[in-house]
C-alpha cells in the first residue's frame, strides 16, 4: 500500500464562534480523487484552505508523508497546486502574461508550452487578448490551463466546474480521472455531481451547531 | 481500489531559484501598473496639488517657502506614498493572486519584498525625480534641493517598506484607507523629522554626511524588519479569508 | 504641611488652577475607568446569564428543526 | 515548566487567580496612590525654581511611566500571542489598550497644564510631550485595527504585529524626536529633569508610581476577566459561574 501524502487526524475547525467541523481525518493516497461535499456554509473551502495552508485557524494534525506539515512547508508548498475560487487572474494582463506570471514560481515553462496549454482549455486565439475583456468562464479556463501543465502530485481545487460549460465539465472530469491514473492525487470542492471511479468523499455536515 | 498498482509522482526537490522568483514577483507588478498609467499618475498629480496648495492657502512669500519648502516637500511626498499604499495588495487580493504568492514555495518576505520595491519604483522614484520642479517652484536653493532629493532617495523606500505593513494589515477591511493612515502616520515620524531635519542642516551649511548615513541606517533597519512583518501580516489576513 | 493655611494650600501661590484642574482630570479619568470596567464586566455577566437561561428555556420547548431548504416561494398576502 | 505554562494560558485558571489577587491590587493601590498623592500635595517642599506647580509630578510621572511600560508589556503580549498563540496573552492585549489610551492622554493633559505656568504657553513642542503625543496615536492605530477585524483570531495576531513594530518604533521616534528638539528648540527647560530630587520628593513620587502599578494590575484583571467571559460564554465553567454568581 502506498504512502498518503497527506494525512488528516481529528481536524477541527471554528468560525464565528460556530464549530464547522471537528474530528475530521482522512487520508489522502496517489493515484486518487477525492471530493469535498456538503451544503453552503459547511466548510468546504474552508477545509480546502486549510490543507492549502492558507487557512490556519484550526487544531488537530495535518501529516505531509508522515511528517507534520508544519516543519515541512516549503516542500509542501513546492509540491501542492491550489486553485481558488479566485484563481489569481488579472484582468489587465493577457491570458499568456498570467499563465507565465502564475508559473514563473513554480516551473518556468517556455511560451510555446503555454501556448498550447491555453489551447487545450480552449483558449486559442485568444492568448493575447486581456483577461478584462473574456468572459467569467474563459477567465476560469485560463487559472484550468495550470491543470494541463502542473506537475504537483497534490492538486486542491475549490469549485473547479464554476462557469464551465458542459461541454468543458466533462474534458475536465477526464482530466482528472487522467491525473489520478497517473498517480496525482486531487481534492475537489463542488456542487457539480462529480462521479469517478475509485472517488473518495468527504462529507461535511450541515451548517448547524 | 487499485491505487496499489498506480506510480507514484516524484517529489520535486528543486524551485525555482528566489531571485527569479522575486523578479517574476516585481516585472508583473510593473507590467500591471503600465497597463494602468493613470494609477501611476494620481499620486504624483496629489504630490503637485498638495504642495500648490501651502503658497495659496499659507503665503506665497519667498523667505517662508524656502524656509518651509522642504518640509512641504516632505510631507506632501509621504501623504502620496500613504495615498498609494492602498493598492499595494488590494488588487492581489481581489483576484487570489496574493494567494498564490503566499503559497509560492520561496520565503514570503522576500517576494513582499519584491513587490514593496516595486511599489517603491512605481510611485517613491517618481516623486523623487519629480521635486526638482517643485524645489525651484517653492524657492529652494540648488544645495537644499540637491539634499531633499537625496533624502527623499533613501527616504521614500523605508516609507513604502514600512507602509506595506500597514497595507498588509488592513488588507480586506472596511474603509482600509483611513485606518492604514491612522496606522502607518506614527511610524513615519522619524523618517519625515530626519528627512527635513537634513536639508535644513544643508540650508545652515553644516555638513550633511552623518545625517544622509543615519537614515541610511533607517532603511537598512525597515528593509531587514519590515518584509517579515508585512509577510506575517499578509498570512494572518489571508486566513481570514 | 507645606502650606500656612487651609486656604493657602488651595491657591498653591497661584499655580491652584493648574494644580488642582489636573487631579480632577485625572481622578474623574481613572475612577470614570474603573467604574465602567466595573460595570462591563457585571454587563456581559448579565448578558450571559439571560441568553443561558433564554437557551434552556427554548430547549424544552422544541427541539432545534434544522431548515430544509427548498426554495419554495413565500406567499405575501396582498390584500 | 511546560504544564505551568499551558495552566498560565488557561482562562479558567487566569479568572480564578484574577478573583482572589484582585481586592489586594485595589486596596493596595488606593492606598499607596492617596498616601504619595497626599504627600505630594500637601506635606513635599515647594520646588524652588517652579513652585507650587510641580506638584503635578505626582499624577503626571506615573501616568507617563505607565503609559509607556503598558505598551511595553503588550509588546511581550504580542510576542507570545504569535510564537506561541496563548489566549491569556492577546486577552490582555486587547483589553489592556484603552488603559494605556486613557493613561497616556491624563499624562499628556497634565504635562500641558504643568507648562501653562512653566512656559507661558498650553503646549510647547517639548521632546517628551511629542513622544507621548506619538504613543498616543499608536494606542489609537491598536484599538482602531482591533475594533476593525471582525475575526478574534486574526484580530488578536495583527493586533500583535501592530504592537511589535510600534515597540520597535518607539526607540526610534523618541531618539529622533529628541534630536529634532535640539534642533529646534536649542535649551528648553525639562519639565521632569532634575539634577538631584530630595528625599521628601522622590519618595511619594515612588509612592504613587507603585500605587498607579497596583491599580492598573487591578483594571487589567477586571478588564481580562470580563473578554474573558465573553469569548467562553459556551463553555460549561462560565455557565457554571454565571448561574452560581450575583444575579
Amino acid at each position: 500500500m502506498s504512502e498518503p501524502l497527506l494525512q488528516a487526524i481529528d481536524l477541527q475547525c471554528e468560525r464565528d464562534e460556530r464549530i464547522l467541523f471537528r474530528d475530521l481525518s482522512f487520508s489522502i493516497l496517489p493515484g486518487t480523487v477525492t471530493r469535498v461535499e456538503g451544503p453552503n456554509g459547511s466548510g468546504k473551502t474552508t477545509l480546502l484552505r486549510m490543507l492549502a495552508g492558507l487557512n490556519d485557524a484550526w487544531s488537530g494534525d495535518l501529516l505531509w508523508f508522515g511528517k507534520p506539515r508544519s516543519a515541512h512547508r516549503e516542500e509542501f508548498l513546492r509540491n501542492t497546486l491550489y486553485l481558488g475560487h479566485r484563481a489569481g487572474i488579472k484582468p489587465l494582463l493577457t491570458p499568456l502574461e498570467n499563465l507565465q506570471a502564475l508559473t514563473a514560481g513554480r516551473r518556468p515553462l517556455p511560451d510555446p508550452v503555454l501556448r498550447q496549454a491555453l489551447g487545450g482549455t480552449g483558449l486559442a486565439g485568444f492568448e493575447d487578448v486581456p483577461c478584462r475583456n473574456l468572459s467569467a468562464g474563459q477567465q476560469r479556463r485560463v487559472a484550468l490551463a495550470r491543470l494541463l501543465i502542473a506537475d504537483e502530485p497534490l492538486w486542491l481545487l475549490d469549485e473547479v466546474f464554476t462557469a464551465i460549460d458542459a461541454g468543458g465539465v466533462s474534458a475536465i472530469e477526464n482530466l482528472l480521472q487522467q491525473r489520478a491514473a497517473e498517480g496525482g492525487s486531487v481534492v475537489v470542492t463542488t456542487h457539480h455531481d462529480l462521479r469517478l471511479p475509485g472517488m473518495q468523499r468527504i462529507i461535511l455536515g450541515g451548517g448547524s451547531d | 481500489m487499485n491505487a496499489d498498482f498506480r506510480p507514484a509522482l516524484v517529489l520535486r526537490h528543486d524551485a525555482v531559484g528566489v531571485l527569479s522568483a522575486m523578479r517574476g514577483v516585481f516585472a508583473r507588478d510593473l507590467r500591471v501598473a503600465f497597463r494602468q498609467r493613470q494609477d501611476l499618475l494620481n499620486p504624483l498629480l496629489f504630490f503637485v496639488m498638495v504642495v500648490t496648495l501651502f503658497p495659496l492657502g499659507v503665503s506665497p512669500e519667498v523667505s517662508f517657502l524656502r524656509e518651509a519648502g522642504a518640509g512641504i516637500l516632505w510631507v506632501a511626498a509621504l501623504l502620496s506614498v500613504l495615498l498609494s499604499l492602498d493598492h499595494l495588495f488590494r488588487h492581489d487580493f481581489d483576484d487570489g493572486t496574493l494567494e498564490q504568492l503566499v503559497l509560492q514555495p520561496q520565503p514570503l518576505f522576500l517576494l513582499v519584498l519584491a513587490k514593496t520595491m516595486a511599489h517603491w519604483v512605481l510611485t517613491g522614484l517618481p516623486l523623487v525625480i519629480l521635486t526638482p520642479v517643485l524645489g525651484v517652484m517653492v524657492h529652494l536653493d540648488g544645495n537644499s534641493i540637491g539634499v531633499l532629493c537625496l533624502t527623499l532617495l533613501i527616504g521614500t523606500p523605508v516609507l513604502s517598506l514600512i507602509g506595506s505593513i500597514g497595507a498588509a494589515l488592513t488588507l480586506g477591511l472596511r474603509s482600509a484607507g483611513v485606518l492604514l493612515s491612522l496606522l502607518i502616520i506614527p511610524l513615519y515620524i522619524p523618517v519625515l523629522i530626519f528627512g527635513t531635519g537634513t536639508v535644513a542642516s544643508a540650508a545652515e551649511g553644516a555638513p550633511v554626511g552623518a545625517y544622509l548615513a543615519l537614515m541610511g541606517a533607517f532603511l537598512v533597519l525597515a528593509l531587514t524588519l519590515a518584509p517579515f512583518a508585512s509577510a506575517a501580516a499578509l498570512r494572518i489576513s489571508l486566513s481570514n479569508g | 504641611m507645606a502650606f500656612d493655611s487651609l486656604s493657602a494650600f488651595w491657591v498653591m501661590e497661584g499655580h491652584g488652577p493648574y494644580v488642582w484642574s489636573c487631579y480632577a482630570a485625572f481622578f474623574l479619568l481613572m475612577i470614570g475607568l474603573m467604574v465602567w470596567s466595573w460595570r462591563r464586566r457585571n454587563a456581559v455577566i448579565e448578558a450571559c446569564r439571560r441568553g443561558i437561561e433564554l437557551k434552556s428555556g427554548q430547549q424544552t420547548q422544541q427541539a432545534a428543526t434544522a431548515s430544509a431548504a427548498s426554495f419554495t416561494r413565500v406567499k405575501v398576502s396582498q390584500d | 515548566m511546560w504544564q505551568f505554562f499551558h495552566k498560565l494560558g488557561s482562562p479558567k485558571w487566569f479568572f480564578g487567580i484574577a478573583a482572589r489577587l484582585m481586592p489586594w491590587l485595589l486596596a493596595g493601590g488606593i492606598l499607596l496612590l492617596v498616601a504619595g498623592i497626599v504627600w505630594g500635595l500637601a506635606f513635599a517642599p515647594k520646588d524652588y525654581l517652579q513652585g507650587n506647580s510641580y506638584r503635578i509630578i505626582f499624577i503626571h510621572v506615573p501616568t507617563a511611566f505607565l503609559a509607556q511600560s503598558v505598551y511595553v508589556m503588550m509588546a511581550v503580549a504580542a510576542v507570545v500571542t504569535l510564537v506561541w498563540r496563548m489566549k491569556l496573552a492577546d486577552v490582555f492585549v486587547k483589553s489592556v489598550a484603552p488603559v494605556g489610551l486613557v493613561l497616556t492622554f491624563l499624562s499628556l493633559f497634565t504635562g500641558a497644564v504643568w507648562g501653562k505656568p512653566t512656559w507661558g504657553t498650553w503646549w510647547v513642542w517639548d521632546a517628551r510631550l511629542t513622544s507621548m503625543l506619538i504613543l498616543l496615536f499608536l494606542y489609537g492605530g491598536v484599538i482602531a485595527l482591533d475594533r476593525a477585524i471582525n475575526d478574534e483570531k486574526s484580530a488578536a495576531r495583527a493586533v500583535s504585529v501592530l504592537v511589535l513594530v510600534g515597540v520597535v518604533n518607539i526607540p526610534i521616534i523618541q531618539y529622533s524626536v529628541e534630536w529634532w528638539n535640539t534642533l529646534h528648540q536649542p535649551s528648553t527647560f525639562k519639565l521632569t529633569e532634575k539634577p538631584s530630587m530630595p528625599a521628601e520628593m522622590w519618595v511619594p513620587l515612588l509612592l504613587s508610581v507603585l500605587g498607579m502599578y497596583l491599580l492598573f494590575g487591578w483594571l487589567a484583571c477586571l478588564r481580562m476577566q470580563t473578554e474573558i467571559l465573553l469569548r467562553e460564554q459556551r463553555t460549561r465553567w462560565v455557565k457554571d459561574y454565571v448561574l452560581a454568581g450575583r444575579g
